[in-house]
């Protein structure tokens, strides 16, 4: 049993600049975390500390009860994959898949035969265990490495991006050879990426990350339909959230956001939340997904929640189609997504849209934070 | 080294002498006449060549700077410049040439670049037979036509002329005598000796005794005895030994190359190699490991007792040199510095090294006549002719130290005192060191030396290298050593070398050259050393030798 | 930073390893330092204080002494007949003439072996220029130093042009400068160094700028070369070392003082302080002049010893001079 | 996308030149490398292997420095051959190649590796204190100083310091090249070509190596060594050469004494030249070539490039 504690991390390079800041998480035993965001906020140097490859400068990591701060990275036994995969060109495969095992000792000639094989078989790389890495694509070293990493039994497992330096088509495979390895050893692992889609497909839950500090963590449910900050909201979800500048403006006890180009009634099981808030600016965020054609809304259409545009174009997309408008007045772009095809006929019409109120994210101008969820 | 005062008056000096500017001519005209009591040696021709260059490389006249230095030129670098001036026709530079470096000197006669003069000592690894092999090749010039055309041979002192077939091979000459050395020997120190209450070392010191003495003169701050690092070659020599000693370089005129090393079968060398060790390793009152120049400095300052060294030095070095030792001391230099010639060996046996010497340089074998010529002349005016009595001269009027004046002595030339000069040599140097001198030259002159009688050779035979590896062995391995072994692997790797030789020298010719060589030996040890030659010559010749030759 | 994790110093283990290896790196450094303090001192040494024993530390009347006396020698004696300066001056044009023929020509080579020839060709070319390497450099002493007199005849003679009286055109660098430079103009082991960097400039920037229509010399000169200034550096760092220090073979074909580099005069005046221990005894008796001068003058070890400064003091400015770029310049991966 | 370049290891892996497609050379080009090639060709030619050539000719006459010269064919080679002394003058090279390999390789090897675990600017400063340089010239100077038998440096630590009795050090044929060898120690060689070498090596590996639980001594014998095996095999190869061909410090040190204990083929070569022997000298040294090349391509042959590097 073994979770990862990790309590207001925080890492000063010694360029003074600060990495990672006051980070606070905890992964539980067999959780499967993805740390996102863009590059440079500091969610592979909190991977790094927590393997220990660099020094805190402040704040604990715990796995279970053992506080591992002081402890160098081979006594934490961790396994890692790294982004460049890391794999020994000079070694063969099999040398490669058990370098930890010779290294830490303690196993016998035919116990680490055994484990190398059933990595390797694990991973379909059995037929290669003679080459050297030179001789393998780079689909198979990633393999290689994946195979080290299973071939030992770490506390912890975690993920240097393993996937970016592969082509699409081998992405999708390598997730799955990725979710077999944590399947199998239902250890507690942390999935460094940029790419949200494939943080929302591997992760039990998803940690956002921003310049060093950690904006929000949740299932991946919960970051997108409930994002606790601007940031969140905008990283998570493909195409991004549309956000419009507006107001909160009261009539009697109805909350309403003026956005100039459209108004929109706000649902009064807002009005506790919002209500301190009525007469000053925010930033009103929309889904692609929460705006409906009319006629297939699953709600009432009605002055109070429709947005109108012109709709500039149409892209197919696997679930339905794109469509990209903009706003009549003030030109303003937006996005919606659909689950049916639109004809091309409608291009350049302009059509009203239908918001999903109870969806809708307001968030405060100064603090980004979201009124709603934050 | 000179003060202002003695450059100002050496600057008069020179005017009195009109050595400078239109002077020059009348001056040499006369100068000779007081310059030697012999006829012969007035006989002063110029270098009458066009537009002729010679090259020095800081030997054996180190060229007049341009400007003069500070302190002004030397004596010797002022009589330079009088050639010069007599001699305008012969551009004088100065080169940068590695001239003491065998291999350097070796290659710049290749490429045709050696400088004007240089050592032929230096090619030939110091051995006579060594300068006629290099001759033979061609890497030093004939100088015979300039020997007639300067006259030099009457120039030459008795014991140079004595000594002339040094620097000739049948006939031709290429060796221009530059100094004469009464040969190689010992100084003590007889005020240590003195205080110490040990007998002075004589004529007729033995090996044994000098190590004797050298032990009990060996304390806390002293070494009895220094030695350079071939010192065992004294040693050996003084018993007819050595790396082509008499006993030890058999003839064998059946095989390619016509002779054979011994280095085991003589008990006497054994033993002295022995002692040698002794002294070195057990009783530590030798050093061995030290340069002509070390053992000096040693010598002054009286960590060292005895040191065998150049008998020239007695007469070659102000510094520290003997004669500068009794000035600090305020001792007459006969109560301080003792000088002895190696001493006899135990067979009997006088060592070649301390017969007198005569040291030669030899000049570039590119030269045409001309540029030969001028060498020569200036080579006769610096050693024997007027540059050389000037050159004292100033010496004189600059110090006016004797010794300055007769250093190095013996001279080259006939001349043996000089005009304007109040002294002679036995003031300068005391009775003792002229004693020295003359019994040199009358006993030990005579040594039949091998390089004398034998046609040189094209090659010079297998390299010294074997024969260096076992002194120097003896010399530093501290531990146990068996001497007679390491003179056997010396003596088998010599012979098979031998082996791969030829000589070029037909065999009547060589058995001709080696039965006179044995005969002169036989000679002069009857009529020098006739103990010897009844106990240890004629049973060796007879045993080894006549069997080899087929007489 | 590899081989130590950075976090877990202070486990014990890994502190004491850590302070091992630094200990054992100081201590390396003091070793290495040992004979420069020892040069140091002993030039500030006495004559008499330097044959004691025990030898001191630290010197107990420190004396520039020795380093005037240096400078005195140098100037206008018959044992240093030139300046110091002009010595300085000579070896100065010696090195940096061979570096500024060596590095473009050896450079050059490297390139088109590793950029433009393919195959066999390059292979060839290679073992070529890297064959000599395995010559040990007295083998070539003699006809080298025949060359520099007539070039292209190894004889110290040149031959007539068939029928007639007319020598053959020869080239002479004999007793110049460019008989020191010429025949270090190339260099193999530099050419290695130069390759092993050009092997790792990505063959795509040479192809894009291929493409762009360069000239290969433009390509050379305005993508290759800022590309390449650490091995430049690198290069002329080992070759300046390498002439300066080289005394050998400038004593054999500078026979002008006023030509001579300074390694050549330091060596002239070791080797006559120290031969006279070395030579045969005829040869003392030839040299004693030589000897007389310099030890009226007082030449001892220290002397020696500020000579040997004095010839160390212009590497070991180029040391630091290019120490930035001695990493990144040598990107040799061996004998490819 | 832009990461994947970046990445370290997966630069150095693709960038073969089989890779990359090329771009056939012009009529221009090809003049062009010509051009580039033709000055260092003509150097290496008449500087390089013309000489050798003349003194490989040599050694089939009896060529002295001056006077007429007639082949004889192999007849150097069969005397050099004959001679015991050049049996003794191999042994000495090969002891003393072998011995200073032994000594002096490694040192500069362990010292990179472990230099380049201190901060950059620290490992800067070490570097120009390791590495230092120092004049031939000046060492020469300096060790016959130390090594003095009676007022040497040494000699006061082994007898005062120590309390060993008097040493030889150059003088004691059982030392002898022991003591040759020890300043080459203290230099520390090409230590910075190794930084070089270690230095572009993927940080990962020592990232992934400490993961995977290896200690400091199995990345150095495991990561660093590896790594750095074309650079060593290549050293080794000059240290190789280098010492079999060692001249000039025996000669200056000892002139190859005490009993020729340190007296190499090169020395001995001179010893012949200077008996005025060109032809054997030059025989001689074509042995040595020879001897020079079979270890050469043997070593090769045993130590094959590897691809991996």
């Amino acid at each position: 049993m073994t979770e990862i504690f990790v309590r207001q991390l925080l890492k000063r390079f010694d360029n003074g600049k600060i990495g990672v800041n006051e980070v606070s998480f905890e992964v539980n035993d067999g959780e499967f975390v993805a740390l996102v965001g863009p590059s440079g906020c500091g969610k592979t140097t909190t991977l790094r500390l927590i393997a220990g490859l660099e020094p805190a400068t402040s704040g604990e990591i715990r796995f279970g009860d053992r506080r591992v701060n002081d402890i160098r990275p081979r006594d934490r036994n961790v396994a890692m994959v790294f982004q460049d995969y890391a794999v020994f060109p000079h070694l063969t495969v099999s040398e490669n898949i058990a370098y930890g095992l010779r290294a830490r000792g303690g196993y016998t000639r035919e116990d680490i035969n055994g484990r190398v094989l059933k990595a390797a078989k694990m991973f379909r790389i059995d037929s290669l265990l003679k080459r050297k890495p030179r001789q393998l694509s780079g689909g198979e070293r990633q393999r290689v490495a994946l195979a080290r990493a299973v071939a030992r039994d770490a506390d912890v497992y975690l993920f240097d991006e393993p996937l970016s330096n592969l082509d699409a088509q081998l992405r999708h495979q390598a997730r799955e050879d990725i979710m077999m390895l944590h399947e199998q050893k239902r250890k507690p692992t942390v999935y460094v990426t940029h790419d949200q889609s494939e943080a929302m497909a591997l992760g039990n839950r998803i940690a956002v990350m921003r310049a060093g500090k950690l904006e929000q963590i949740g299932t991946g449910q919960d970051l997108y339909s409930r994002p606790a900050n601007l940031f969140v909201a905008f990283f998570i979800g493909a195409p991004s959230i549309n956000l419009f500048d507006g107001m909160l403006i009261a009539d009697g006890t109805s909350i309403y956001a003026d956005c100039g180009v459209f108004k929109v009634l706000l649902p009064g099981s807002f009005t506790q939340k919002i209500g301190a808030h009525v007469g000053k600016p925010i930033k009103v965020g929309i889904r692609p997904e929460d705006m409906h054609v009319p006629k297939q809304a699953p709600f009432d259409v009605t002055e109070d929640n429709t947005i109108k545009g012109i709709l500039n174009e149409i892209e197919p997309s696997a679930t339905g189609s794109i469509a990209y408008l903009s706003t009549v007045e003030g030109d303003r772009d937006y996005v919606a997504t659909f689950r049916i095809r639109l004809p091309a006929s409608y291009i350049g019409k302009e059509i009203p849209l239908g918001i999903n109120m109870e969806k809708i994210h307001l968030f405060d101008v100064e603090s980004e934070r979201s009124l709603l969820y934050g | 080294m000179s003060s202002n005062h003695a450059g100002m008056s050496r600057r008069d000096f020179l005017k009195t002498l009109g050595i400078s500017g239109a002077g020059a001519a009348m001056f040499a005209a006369g100068l000779p006449a007081f310059a030697s009591k012999e006829s012969a040696a007035s006989f002063t021709p110029r270098a009458q060549n066009a537009n002729v260059t010679l090259q020095l490389a800081n030997y054996p006249y180190t060229v007049p700077p341009a400007q003069a230095p500070e302190g002004g030129y030397t004596a010797q670098q002022q009589a330079f410049l009088a050639w010069m001036e007599q001699n305008p026709n012969v551009r004088i530079e100065a080169v940068e040439a590695p001239i003491w470096g065998t291999g350097e000197l070796r290659t710049l006669i290749t490429g045709g670049t050696a400088p004007s003069f240089f050592h032929p000592g230096v090619l030939a690894l110091w051995t006579i037979e060594g300068k006629h092999v290099v001759f033979n090749q061609g890497l030093l010039a004939d100088l015979s036509a300039q020997f007639e055309e300067f006259g030099l041979e009457a120039q030459f002192s008795d014991a140079v002329r004595a000594a002339a077939v040094e620097w000739e091979v049948g006939g031709a000459r290429f060796g221009l005598p530059e100094g004469v050395t009464p040969g190689n020997g010992i100084f003590f120190r007889r005020d240590i000796f003195e205080e110490a209450g040990i007998e002075p070392l004589t004529v007729d010191s033995t090996w044994d005794e000098i190590a004797e003495k050298a032990l009990a003169l060996t304390n806390e701050g002293r070494l009895g005895m220094g030695t350079q690092w071939w010192g065992v070659e004294w040693m050996l020599a003084s018993e007819g030994f050595g790396k082509a000693g008499l006993f030890n370089y058999l003839p064998t005129p059946e095989n390619g190359w016509n002779w054979r090393f011994d280095y085991t079968s003589n008990p006497e060398m054994i033993a002295a190699t022995e002692r040698y060790r002794r002294m070195i390793h057990q009783d530590r009152s030798l050093g061995s490991n030290y340069g002509d120049w070390d053992l000096l400095g040693q010598f002054f300052n009286g960590t060292m007792a005895i040191v065998t060294v150049p008998l020239q030095y007695f007469t070659q070095t102000d510094d520290i040199g003997p004669g500068a030792l009794a000035a600090q001391l305020g001792r007459p230099l006969d109560e301080v510095v003792g000088a002895i010639p190696h001493p006899r060996g135990s067979n009997g046996h006088f060592s070649p090294e301390g017969r007198p010497g005569v040291s030669v340089f030899s000049v570039n074998p590119d030269y045409d006549e001309a540029t030969k010529s001028a060498a020569v002349s200036l080579y006769q005016y610096m050693a024997l002719g007027e540059g050389f009595v000037t050159q004292r001269q100033i010496a004189y009027e600059q110090t006016g130290n004797l010794q300055r004046v007769f250093s190095p002595y013996p001279f080259v030339g006939t001349a043996q005192s000089i005009e304007g000069v109040d002294g002679t040599p036995v003031d300068a140097w005391g009775q003792q060191y002229i004693d020295l001198v003359n019994y040199a030259t009358t006993t030990a002159e005579g040594y039949p030396m091998r390089g004398l009688f034998f046609p040189p050779e094209l090659d010079l035979g297998p390299t010294e290298s074997a024969w260096g590896d076992a002194t120097s062995l003896f010399r530093d391995e501290s531990g146990d050593l068996d001497v007679l072994a390491t003179y056997q692997t010396a003596q088998d790797i010599r012979n098979t070398q031998a082996e791969a030789f030829s000589s070029v020298i037909p065999d009547d010719q060589f058995i001709a050259a080696a039965q006179a060589y044995y005969q002169a030996n036989a000679e002069y040890w009857q009529a020098n050393f006739p103990d010897f030659y009844e106990n240890t010559y004629r049973p060796w010749f007879e045993q080894v030798i006549t069997p080899r030759l087929g007489m | 930073m590899s081989l130590f994790p950075k976090v877990g110093r202070n486990q014990p283990g890994l502190r004491v390893t850590w302070t091992l290896v630094v200990a054992v790196l100081c201590f390396g450094i003091f070793l290495h330092l040992i004979p420069f303090y020892f040069m140091i001192v002993t030039s500030l040494k006495s004559a008499p204080e330097i044959m004691r024993i025990p030898p001191t530390l630290i010197p107990e009347n420190p004396t520039f002494a020795a380093w005037q006396l240096v400078f005195q020698v140098s100037v206008g004696s018959t044992i240093l007949r030139q300046p110091l300066s002009q010595y300085f001056l000579n070896s100065c044009l010696m090195a940096f003439g061979t570096l500024a023929l060596s590095l473009p020509i050896t450079s050059f080579a490297a390139y088109a072996n590793s950029k433009l020839q393919r195959g066999r060709g390059a292979r060839w070319t290679f073992l070529f220029f890297i064959g000599t390497l395995m010559v040990p450099a007295a083998v070539t002493l003699i006809p080298t130093f025949l060359l520099t007199r007539n070039f292209p005849f190894p004889v110290p003679t040149v031959p007539n042009i068939p029928g007639t009286e007319i020598e053959f055109p020869v080239i002479r660098t004999w007793n110049t400068a460019w008989a020191v430079i010429i025949p270090g103009v190339f260099s193999a082991f530099n050419f290695l160094l130069f390759k092993g960097f050009f092997d790792t400039i990505p063959n795509s920037i040479i192809q894009a700028a291929r493409v762009d229509g360069g000239s290969e010399f433009n390509i050379f000169r305005r993508i290759v070369l800022p590309m390449s200034i650490p091995v430049f550096a690198v290069a002329a760092y080992l070759q300046f070392s390498g002439v300066w220090d080289s005394f050998m073979w400038p004593l054999l074909v500078i026979q002008d003082s006023a030509r001579s580099p300074m390694s050549v005069a330091i060596y002239n005046l070791i080797n006559v302080f120290m031969s006279s221990g070395t030579m045969r005894p005829q040869a003392s008796l030839a040299t004693n002049e030589q000897i007389r001068q310099l030890q009226e003058a007082g030449l001892s070890w220290n002397g020696l010893v500020v000579l040997g400064i004095l010839q160390t003091i212009p590497i070991f400015i180029m040391f630091i001079v290019s120490r930035n770029y001695l990493l990144k310049g040598v990107k040799i991966r061996g004998l490819k | 996308m832009a990461e994947q370049t970046l990445a370290p290891g997966a630069s150095v892996e693709e960038s073969q030149p089989a890779a990359v497609v090329e771009v056939k050379l012009t009529r221009r080009s090809r003049i062009e490398k010509w051009a580039f090639l033709i000055p260092a060709l003509l150097f290496q030619l008449s500087w390089g292997w013309y000489p050798l050539i003349v003194a490989f000719l040599l050694s089939m006459t009896d060529a002295r420095p001056r006077g007429p010269i007639s082949w004889t064919g192999f007849q150097s080679y069969t005397r050099v051959w004959a001679d015991p002394l050049v049996g003794s003058a191999f042994r000495v090279t090969l002891i003393y190649a072998a011995l200073s390999i032994v000594l002096t390789f490694l040192i500069p090897i362990i010292v990179a590796i472990l230099l380049m675990e201190m901060k950059p600017r620290v490992m800067r400063w070490m570097m120009v204190l390791w590495f230092l340089p120092l004049s031939g010239v000046a060492s020469t100077i300096m060790w016959r100083y130390v090594y003095n038998t009676d007022f040497g440096f040494f000699q006061w630590i082994a007898m005062d310091v120590l309390g060993l009795p008097r040493q030889g050090f150059l003088t004691s044929a059982d030392q002898v090249l022991f003591w040759l060898i020890f300043p080459g120690i203290l230099m520390f060689g090409p230590g910075l070509i190794y930084m070089a070498g270690l230095q572009s090596i993927p940080q990962s590996y020592y990232e992934a190596a400490e993961i995977e639980g290896a200690g400091l001594w199995r990345k150095i014998w495991t990561i660093s060594l590896p790594r750095l095996r074309p650079i060593i095999v290549m050293m080794l190869t000059f240290a190789i050469i280098g010492s079999l061909q060692v001249f000039d410090w025996p000669k200056l040190m000892t002139e190859g004494g005490p009993g020729g204990a340190s007296r190499t083929v090169v020395m001995y070569m001179f010893d012949l030249l200077n008996s005025l022997r060109y032809s054997d000298a030059t025989a001689l040294a074509i042995f040595l070539f020879i001897l020079i090349m079979a270890i050469t391509i043997t070593y090769r042959i045993l130590f094959k490039e590897d691809p991996d590097a």
